[in-house]
């Protein structure tokens, strides 16, 4: 029969949490998501910031973005849909009013940038270049932007073009550039692969899957652009697949994964799936301090199963031999 | 400053009509000095199927820790805090928002309520009676029948008149509170009477006492509702429209209580 | 401001929930959805199955096929994951022992069916051909079967190919095939394009998201085959979505809509999307007579809401006028 | 003929070590007869989040409607289970699955039981006891700690003989009950005495039992437990591979008792 791995309880001070992404390298592999961290400061009341491996800013662009009308979000089944707009104070104020708050504070930094067409992605790499040193660390390419006009789909949904906006970005900054892909296609290595071949540092897996509620008294939409987008525990199975089959088909690069991780046992599943690192997102709205939840859970988790290291289990997902009776710990 | 912490159930007080007073203990300090109109993120042990706290705005709260909430069944997640039991834990965040302000000396504060939206007023009708201007205050109470008229020994208490309006006429005059609102704005014009408006209720009604308000040319503050995931200005959820350079602002941090003439509505 | 629909309730008896998949007239639009109802008879048990719009049947190919290896199924947040692997009895054993019971008790026959190969799909049409006459009223076309080999992915992903293969069954029968469509694409509008051209009835939407999940005690997937097809609640944002897209790009195409439908309010949620009739699924393993007791509230719902026809509301979701105060019925 | 019925929570009763009894009194009719081996699938009202009914064996069952099972908190589900109350409502679907078959003449039935595998085999001592061949019956019980081993004084009562064995040796015979079973039939061999195994517990140890079983050659029969969604047949998801022309049966329909050699396991 199939043993499960011997699990013998560590100490959780021996747990080595140490990751990286790429050159980047973390003391552990919790950050928080784009969009659902605003720009830090508000969370700096309910937490240390500094403990975080890291945040992903809210999507900035090279001008600043008003929102989407109202209502812009409502909750679903074990998830949550968005249609904020992709609303941001732009480039230019992210570096003078918000960068030097994070850099000060010393916490790791991962700009989310997206640009209303071709150009202006390559325009607000172009300008976010300037926080390197200053702050920034990763610049987090959303390329999934449902909401922004100009063929904005492609460039999420098709690899050349994908392949080719990545080039223009990687070009223009020093930056190491991770590509947040879409899980809205068909075929996610493809996209994965396209970016990693244009020079992307690695990937972010995923964004939200695109989705829709309706109020039936009201014969509205619960959300007022009609879709958004949904996040939350209810897509953690796809994104675990996402982060899956590119680390299978994609061995060398690295991967950021997130999508319903709301504590430490999500976490390691997605580590197991292939990640080197997470990102939480939904989970601090309901609370401000959930990554540093997750982070402590997983800490726990790993020294109560025993294993020492995220390297040690990075990936280490592999088939089940079949039909063994599983020893899976139930009774 | 807000902050997070856990409280248990101590008391969950049935109104009659659907409502429920939900008394609160903190584990901790609790919730601190509240301004009227402020507001906490509620959440009970709900598993993964209901992910976001649900705002309720402070009916009372005390310096030990104590505090209250008024709710009625509405969805899934005031279902369950209606039929949460003492003892039950609640994760609550708060204080949260911008309040009312205080009467200014020699006007009149009006307090226009509906349904659940009573908590902020009658937080502002305690407050004012233990500073002892109560007698500044004046309730202006509407529902669709009696049942949706609660708590209204408290503002006797306090000595502050109620005028209440029922659609159904079981309690108070026959019709919309806002009808009776409309004639005590006429006459306190003719008096040369200096009045504000403090409104909280259904949207339908504060849309109309917008208008109202507007129409008078008083002041008007309306504590808004609007759909929530974190109440902490982070998830740019609760956009209201407003005038100005910018087309929106926040509910849970610029608000909830907004002056009327700040709010684009048609 | 935007005044609500008046919804001034009226009696049950007077709504109206007959409704038609093009040709295909039904009393009411709630079916059981394919591989949640096997062949229908267990739940003889435990109902009526007269009292249903309809049934479809587990996936049926040309010859019989056996599962997958075990774990097969996994629950999730809101959801749950299968991996069954397409069992089934094979055509020629459904047409002799399976339908007869169908056929005498009399309700509707929707016979889910899919091939190995672009051959086998058509030799399956053909075989099931048989059936017209003798209870079957619908030939479903699930061309999203991942666990399947040679190019599978392709039918359900490649609208060229979807086109080829539909055309190919459509003229080897004269029942109506409606085409399942599969939810892991980037645009489902142009798959829903590609069968209509060749001659679809209408499509069903949708079939599972592919997902994953993992034990991190075992290391191991909790499903066999690593990845398998998410379904219930969780899945439901993206289904009506889907529906809505594909309603509003293509609005004579009819549409059999899915995907975590538990209750009344769901279904009315999905007819609103633009669905001419819906089934269930998951739902049924709970409740062996989910499918009537969404039929009853949907019946109770739509008669509190005041609407009197399935055809008053179906695709009658528009945009919200941004900015006005909602009379959602909320305090 | 299975059917589905709401029951409630009439008690819930701890039995130490995490091992609870649910007794539930069901709205109609119940589950009328029951053979040992037999299950029920059970849901409490869960809301969104927990969608499928959890797999339970019958501890007993009663013509007024009233059954039991026997449980320990082990995912969500179970938890949310063992926390119940009195009055909380259950749905209910059963009796489904195929059962043990009662001791043939002259055979001796050894019952292998470890964990919340105790029930079927209970189930079967009550029933050979209320027949009166209690005394064909002999159990071998075992569990990480006296803490597992639970509801003994109900053998004791009915006269039959039980071994326990523990890991840590705080009752019985340390180490597995695997071990004394393989005695057991060893003894049983030399002297031509007839047995049969009847085995439910944790996988590792029914794999354990089913290796024994096929060395001693004795019939063995094993109550299996596969991931369920419906618990009747029809989502396919509780597939057991088996020896024979079809690769796999289905625990909830052909089982979950199976005879050791049909199992196809390494
Ligand atoms: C500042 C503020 C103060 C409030 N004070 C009170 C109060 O004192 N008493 C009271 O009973 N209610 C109050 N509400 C309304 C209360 O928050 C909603 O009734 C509640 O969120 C509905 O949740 P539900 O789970 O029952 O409904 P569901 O429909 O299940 O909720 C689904 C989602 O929509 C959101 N939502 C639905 N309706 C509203 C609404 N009207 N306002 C905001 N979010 C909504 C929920 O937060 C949740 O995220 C207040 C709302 C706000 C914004
Ligand atoms: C025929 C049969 C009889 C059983 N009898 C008993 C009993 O008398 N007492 C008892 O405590 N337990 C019994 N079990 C096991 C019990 O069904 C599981 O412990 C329970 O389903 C776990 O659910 P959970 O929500 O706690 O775990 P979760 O991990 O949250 O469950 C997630 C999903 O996996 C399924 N699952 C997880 N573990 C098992 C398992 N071991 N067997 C079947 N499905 C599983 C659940 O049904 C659920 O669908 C029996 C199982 C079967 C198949
Ligand atoms: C309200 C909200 C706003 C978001 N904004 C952004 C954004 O600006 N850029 C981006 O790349 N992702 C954005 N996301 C997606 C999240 O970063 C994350 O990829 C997704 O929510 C899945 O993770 P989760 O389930 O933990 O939330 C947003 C998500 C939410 C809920
Ligand atoms: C266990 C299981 C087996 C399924 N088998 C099939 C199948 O054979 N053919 C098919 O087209 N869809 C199959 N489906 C998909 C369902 O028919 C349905 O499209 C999907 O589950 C979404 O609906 P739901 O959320 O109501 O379950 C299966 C779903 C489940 C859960
Ligand atoms: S509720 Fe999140 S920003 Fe206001
Ligand atoms: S549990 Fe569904 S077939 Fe056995």
């Amino acid at each position: 029969m199939t043993a499960a791995p011997r699990n013998v309880a560590i100490d959780p001070a021996r747990v080595d949490l140490r990751t990286r992404m790429g050159a980047l390298h973390m003391p552990h592999p919790i950050l928080a998501a784009s969009g659902c961290f605003a720009y830090g400061q508000q969370f700096a009341d309910f937490m240390d910031l500094r403990r975080l491996a890291g945040l992903s800013t809210k999507g900035i662009s090279p001008k600043p973005r008003f929102g989407n009308p109202l209502p812009r979000i409502c909750e679903t089944a074990s998830g949550m849909l968005n249609s904020i707009g992709l609303e941001n104070v732009g480039a230019e104020v992210f570096l003078a009013e918000k960068l030097p708050f994070l850099h000060e504070l010393g916490v790791g930094v991962w700009v989310n940038f997206f640009g209303e067409d071709f150009d202006s992605y390559v325009q607000c790499a172009r300008l976010l270049e300037a926080g390197r040193g200053r702050g920034i660390d990763v610049l987090e390419m959303n390329i999934s932007c449902p909401n922004i006009k100009k063929g904005g789909i492609e460039f999420g949904t098709v690899p050349e073009v994908a392949h080719r906006l990545t080039r223009a970005c990687v070009e223009v900054t020093d930056l190491p550039i991770v590509v947040k892909l879409t899980p809205n296609v068909a075929d996610v290595v493809a996209m994965a692969d396209a970016v990693a071949q244009a020079g992307a540092a690695g990937v972010s897996l995923i964004n939200t899957l695109t989705g829709m509620a309706i109020d039936v008294r009201t014969r509205r939409p619960r959300i007022a652009t009609m879709y958004g987008g949904l996040s939350g525990p209810a897509i953690k199975p796809v994104a675990l697949r996402m982060v899956h089959q590119v680390a299978t088909a994609l061995p060398q690069l690295p991967i950021c994964g997130m999508g319903g991780i709301l504590g430490g046992e999500d976490a390691l599943e997605f580590v197991m799936a292939g990640a080197s690192c997470i990102q939480v997102g939904t989970a601090n709205f309901a609370r401000p301090d959930a990554a540093l939840v997750v982070l402590e859970e997983l800490r726990a988790l790993m020294a109560q199963l025993g294993i020492e290291s995220i390297e040690q289990v990075r990936g280490c997902i592999r088939p089940l031999p079949a039909e063994a009776p599983r020893d899976d710990g139930t009774h | 400053m807000p902050t997070q912490f856990t409280a248990h159930v101590d008391l969950n007080r049935s109104l009659g009509g659907g409502y429920v007073v939900l008394e609160l203990r903190a584990d901790g300090a609790g919730l601190g000095d509240v301004v009227a109109g402020q507001f906490v993120m509620l959440r009970g042990e709900w598993g993964r199927e209901l992910l976001n706290p649900r705002a309720f705005s402070v009916l009372w709260a005390e310096p030990d820790g104590r505090f209250a909430v008024l709710l009625k069944a509405y969805g899934r997640g005031t279902t369950r805090l209606v039929a949460s039991r003492p003892g039950d834990a609640v994760t609550v965040t708060g204080p949260l928002g911008r309040g009312f302000r205080v009467p200014e000396a020699g006007r009149t504060q009006v307090l226009v309520a509906g349904g659940v939206g009573l908590p902020p007023l009658h937080l502002q009708a305690r407050q004012a009676h233990a500073r002892g201007d109560a007698s500044a205050l004046e309730l202006y109470y509407g529902g669709r029948d009696r049942d949706d008229l609660v708590l209204l020994d408290d503002f006797a208490a306090w000595g502050i008149r109620s005028v209440l309006a029922t659609e159904d006429g079981s309690a108070g005059v026959r019709g919309y509170v806002t009808a009776a609102l409309d004639e005590r704005l006429a006459t306190a014009a003719a008096a040369g009477e200096s009045v504000e408006i403090l409104s909280c209720g259904p949207t339908p009604m504060l849309a109309a006492v917008r208008h109202i308000g507007l129409r008078h040319d008083v002041p008007t503050w309306l504590c808004l509702e609007e759909e929530m995931a974190c109440g902490f200005g982070v998830c740019l959820g609760c956009a209201v429209p407003v005038h100005g350079p910018r087309p929106y602002q926040y509910c849970c941090t610029d608000g909830p209580v907004f002056e009327a003439k700040q709010v684009r509505w048609p």
